[in-house]
């Protein structure tokens, strides 16, 4: 079979699968390896559905506002799956002080970039919310936030991609980049040599390796984020929900079920055995944070927990772009945890990054070059 | 290369059969066509099922379904049952409420009779 | 009752709690204290637990010792409870679950 | 966190034997279990085990049960019940619920016992109330005093599926026919005899189509399938019916091995995804060891010798054992689970077609195809003898491994030899006094004692009877044959019961002397 394509990319999560769409949708060819023995098996299948604006970074706001304008309302449609995709509005929580000083840090600046973000107090908070306890005293709201099956979302990029044409190849781990002739051009696996035009380096922490051999490094750490779901329960809100203290975040899936994540404040440094495996500790410690602003979902049942590793930036934010000292290269790693809302919108401009050389948003703030020494 | 591994390996076209309403996961009611065509999309492991259709990440965690999802996705592939991973087990074993979850008992009252 | 087993020849005549009154939906039913909840149905002879989300098709006991989730119903307000792991206690609300709703599909 | 020497998940027959070993070895031992009691599926088990001695033969499931727990008691096992174990972490830590709370623990060993769950197959209408496990339907009849039924029809003639149809019989249900799809009896063949002889019918070859009803089940169809599986039109059968039990195989419940990252492997031979583990149950990370059904599916007698192995294992493992203490421990204990792995059913037999007894008897094919030994078959088996007085009958006709018999004559009858899967034979020389232990004593209730010379044209056989009513001397009624249909009129001219019967009542009953080696079962 044919191991060369315009355009390998390497990493089947989220961000490979809906970047091979666009670009099989635009007619290059694509070849996607993926490490694991499945598609979307990083991040892409292990994170709260998020699909937030507000509480972003303003150097990758842009790429989260052009996604909900422009791709997530009509996500579903494009790739015949239901994305359950809900546009009904973040509430970031706060009990104190000290919270609402850090909600307003966020708010203002979302708000400087031209997003719709405001301050609520607990009155209003309970009218969005219903159900949260009383103790929640002020929140900041963006009404246009809104949440997403992760799951399903990759997946479904994944399986119109393949439609279209492109390869995809499972537990097929990268294990370098070769460059012929001052151009990247080979992508070496343990029994297959893939050649692209370009090649795009989306696999997650593990990109950190893969750039390596051909000299570039992307300054990130591994962290372990857990989360968990409970059984189906009657509907009873729409919404996103964050914390100021990042106790947890989550939602209500339209399956019914409660999809929250938390943490133990050990993420950094959890104990794992080679695989994303839960910490004992973790799962109790987000039930208490949920039940500090739920208590009525005390009697949610858990049906699973699980974890997953997150690949952090050195400064909070992804690495985008082409990596111009090595022609042909482009990168896409680092998501932080926060990934999965600008996915599209990241395979997107990618997409007319790689074809055209330009993008409508301006991802230059998420350039790999930007890592400096503090003095 | 794994039989399960390239994407694109041709499995023939999805045919529509008479049991394909068939209920195979009792908790989220999946049926067996949903699981066949899930396959045709390209969903050919256990965990890419699971993923995509919700069969066996119901109430019971897939203790009933498992099995059956097993032969039916081998059979769509053409490959043998033991060729596919099962999927990954997760804690808690059996449903478990939140407020039970959340309450960790203290060191040295956990001494049972 | 005749689908309680009065005698049997190997086990003798089964040890039973106390013989007690709960709800069945509105109906006031009995059954023996502290043994599972679907037995006491079971032996009433109350075959359908609940119905389902998307199809609303009728299911009951499958495996009867808390794994297949089938047999759960809305124990006193709470849906989705196990009924063949749970003991039966006195005056004990059991309901008919609808999806996971006490609530008929109609009144949702 | 708290800690103990050995933490054992599952308090059934393999669980609670390792918890005995280990504890007499001076481990502190504790046993969660999430069931409200102890025994794991020994107490849904009201039937007389196989083996010999050394196996707990002839001895019912519940009692074994009893008696487990009871010897754990005495060796200091803490077992800790309503604990349902959520997981195992990394550095052997488990999290227990146990009320109202999650409990933390780590273990310097551990034993997981945890069992299997139940297979399932679809057909049409598989979803309804009324279509029920096997499992479930042991738990309510012998656990909750609840018929499961009124008519049942059985999906599977495996050795559950046999022996749960006659514990349906045993609590007063009809079994309206037991179904399998397999074109022979998978399960014993004396387990198919005494289910069949009660008049149950056997459809080999056959599965269901569907099952009919609303809100629940009211009737199945069934039709006889091809050697593809593939239903044979026009074959159809419909009953009448408010339960179906499925009894189709077991499933090791190995997922705590996996989420603790123990090396997994599909081996359909040990009945799906289990634990890589040595045959002491050594898993591949050390100190995590496996016993009984989780580690491939057998039966209760062999998991209680896992759990044995798993016990004196984690013992050495943890330094209460000189190693050559436990080679001794373990070579004796591979015996005798060597020995409950022998005959036509062991492990290594399974998928074989044996034609042939270990004697070089033809097995009777009628058995395999109809649940009993047709009359012009039984006469080949070396038990079935005749001669004038009273003497046993042993219509045991597959090699399994099992001899209470032997032992239970008090006159040195019966002979099985050292090989403990031979057929019994008579041994002619010695005398029967008609005492009933062997009836009494034969976990396939496959003996039975005849006297062809009883009186004048009449001949006695005394049978087996479990079943509630008992009838009394003097009722008269049928005699039904190996296929359950009635052969001849028939009185009962004795009922005896005796402690050492255990419960297995003999019944005996007068036909003419041409039934001698015809009637096998008593209807009043």
């Amino acid at each position: 079979m044919k191991n060369n394509a315009e355009v390998v990319i390497i990493g089947g999560g989220v961000i490979g699968c809906a970047t091979a769409y666009y670009l099989a949708k635009n007619g290059t060819s694509v070849i996607v390896l993926e490490g694991s023995d499945h598609i979307g098996n990083g991040g892409s299948s292990r994170n709260g559905g998020g699909v937030r604006q507000s509480g972003r970074d303003p150097r990758e706001l842009p790429l989260a506002m052009y996604g909900i304008k422009n791709l997530w309302p009509t996500l579903s449609e494009e790739l015949e799956v239901d994305c359950e995709y809900h546009q009904d509005g973040n509430l970031r929580l706060g009990k104190t002080e000290k919270h609402r000083q850090i909600l307003q840090g966020l708010a203002d600046k979302a708000s400087a970039c031209g997003l719709d973000v405001r301050m609520i107090d607990g009155a209003e908070v309970r009218r969005i919310n219903p159900y949260l306890t009383e103790e929640v005293t002020v929140a900041s709201w963006c009404p246009t936030d809104g949440h997403a099956n992760p799951l399903t979302t990759t997946l479904g990029f994944y399986k119109m991609a393949r439609r279209m044409g492109v390869r995809f190849i499972t537990e097929e781990p990268v294990k370098e980049l070769r460059m012929i002739k001052g151009k990247v051009r080979q992508v070496i696996t343990p029994n297959n040599i893939y050649e692209g035009e370009q090649i795009l380096v989306a696999a997650g922490y593990h990109s950190r390796d893969i750039l390596g051999t051909v000299g570039i490094d992307v300054p990130m750490t591994q962290s372990l984020l857990e989360a968990l779901v409970t059984e189906a329960e009657p509907h009873m809100f729409d919404q996103m929900l964050g914390t100021a203290d990042a106790d947890f975040y989550g939602h209500q899936s339209k399956h019914g079920s409660f999809v929250f994540g938390g943490s133990s404040g050990f993420e950094g440094c959890n104990k794992d055995n080679g695989t994303p495996i839960t910490n004992s500790i973790t799962a109790p410690a987000i039930c208490r944070g949920i039940m500090k602003y739920f208590p009525d979902l005390a009697d949610a049942k858990i049906v699973r927990t699980w974890a997953g590793w997150s690949d952090k930036s050195a400064d909070g934010v992804p690495v985008l772009g082409k990596v111009e000292e090595v022609p042909g290269l482009v990168v896409a790693c680092a998501f932080t945890g926060h990934g999965f809302g600008i996915s599209p919108a990241v395979g997107d401009q990618l997409c007319k990054l790689m074809l055209t050389g330009k993008t409508d948003v301006d991802i230059a703030p998420l350039h790999y070059n930007r890592f400096k020494a503090k003095i | 290369m794994n039989q399960v591994n390239d994407r694109s390996r041709d499995i023939g076209p999805y045919v529509a059969a008479p049991d394909d309403d068939m209920i195979i996961c009792r908790c989220e009611e999946i049926t067996k066509g949903e699981i066949r065509r899930a396959v045709h999309d390209g969903m050919f492991t256990l965990t890419e099922i699971r993923r995509y259709l919700r069969t066996g990440m119901g109430l019971c965690q897939g203790q009933t379904c498992s099995k059956l999802v097993k032969g039916i996705v081998a059979r769509e592939l053409g490959v043998s049952p033991a060729e596919l991973e099962p999927v990954t087990s997760r804690v808690p074993m059996r449903p478990l409420e939140m407020r039970i979850f959340a309450k960790e008992a203290k060191e040295g009252e956990q001494d049972e009779k | 009752m005749e689908t309680r087993i009065e005698n049997h020849p190997i086990l003798g005549v089964p040890e039973k709690g106390k013989l007690v009154k709960f709800f069945y939906n509105d109906q006031e039913i009995e059954g023996y204290e502290g043994e599972p909840i679907a037995a006491a149905l079971k032996a009433a002879g109350l075959m359908v637990h609940r119905y389902t989300k998307k199809e609303h098709k009728p299911r009951g006991i499958f495996c009867a010792i808390g794994r297949c989730t089938d047999c759960v119903m809305v124990v006193d307000g709470k849906p989705n409870i196990r009924t063949c792991v749970t003991p039966l206690k006195e005056g004990m609300k059991v309901q008919t679950q609808y999806g996971v709703s006490e609530k008929p599909f109609e009144k949702q | 966190m708290k800690r103990y020497d050995l933490i054992i998940v599952g308090a059934g027959p393999s669980g609670l034997s390792a918890a005995i070993e280990a504890a007499k070895r001076g481990l502190k031992v504790v046993v969660f279990d999430e069931n409200e009691k102890p025994g794991g599926q020994l107490f849904k088990q009201i039937h007389k085990f196989f083996g010999s001695k050394e196996h707990k033969a002839k001895i019912r499931g519940f009692v074994i049960g009893q008696q487990l727990l009871e010897e754990a008691d005495k060796a200091g096992v803490s077992v800790v019940l309503n604990a349902t174990v959520i997981g195992l972490y990394q550095d052997k830590e488990v999290v227990v619920k146990i009320e109202e709370e999650v409990h933390h623990y780590k273990g310097d060993a551990i034993i997981i016992a945890t069992g299997a769950s139940e297979n399932m197959v679809t057909f049409e209408g598989w979803t309804l109330p009324g279509v029920i496990g096997a499992g479930a339907a042991q738990t309510m009849m012998n656990l909750d005093g609840v018929k499961p039924g009124k008519k049942v029809l059985m999906l599977g003639s495996g050795n559950v599926g046999l022996v749960v149809s006659f514990q349906l019989l045993q609590c007063g249900c009809e079994v309206v026919a037991l179904v399998d799809a397999a074109p022979k009896v998978g399960g014993y063949g004396v387990h198919a005899a005494k289910v069949a002889r009660t008049g149950v019918p056997f459809y080999l070859s056959h599965t269901i189509v569907k099952a009919e009803g609303t809100e629940c089940v009211t009737s199945v169809t069934i039709a006889e399938v091809d050697s593809k599986f593939q239903f044979i039109p026009g074959t159809e059968k419909h009953f009448d019916v408010d339960t179906i039990c499925v009894a189709v195989g077991l499933s090791p419940m190995s997922q705590l091995l996996k989420m603790a990252g123990c090396k997994m492997e599909n081996n359909p031979k040990r009945g799906g995804q289990v634990p890589i583990c040595d045959e002491y149950g050594a898993t591949s990370i050390p100190g995590i060891f496996v016993a009984g059904d989780v580690s491939g599916i057998e039966e209760a007698s062999s998991a209680m010798i896992e759990g044995r192995m798993a016990g004196v294992t984690a013992a050495e493992y943890l330094g209460y054992m000189e190693e050559t203490e436990l080679t001794e421990n373990l070579t004796e204990l591979d015996k005798a689970l060597d020995g409950l792995r022998q005959g036509m059913f062991a492990p290594k037999n399974r998928g074989q077609n044996i034609t042939e007894t270990e004697e070089g008897i033809p097995v009777s094919q009628n058995l395999l195809k109809h649940g009993f030994v047709a009359d012009d078959e039984i006469e080949r088996f070396p038990g079935v003898t005749h001669k004038a007085g009273i003497h046993p009958v042993m219509e045991c006709t597959q090699n399994i491994p099992c001899n209470p018999c032997q032992d239970a004559c008090p006159k040195h009858c019966i002979k099985i030899g050292e090989k403990i899967t031979s057929l019994p034979a008579v041994d002619e020389s010695a005398t029967c006094i008609g005492c009933g232990m062997c009836v009494a004593s034969c976990s396939g209730q496959a003996i039975f004692l005849v006297d062809e010379t009883y009186e004048a044209g009449f001949a006695s056989i005394t049978l087996p009877y479990e079943f509630l009513p008992l009838p009394v001397k003097g009722t008269k009624g049928k005699a039904l044959g190996r296929n359950g249909a009635a052969v001849c009129e028939a009185e009962v001219i004795d009922v005896r019961t005796a402690p050492a019967f255990d419960k297995t009542n003999l019944l005996t009953i007068k036909v003419p002397t041409a039934y001698a080696t015809a009637a096998r079962f008593f209807k009043a």
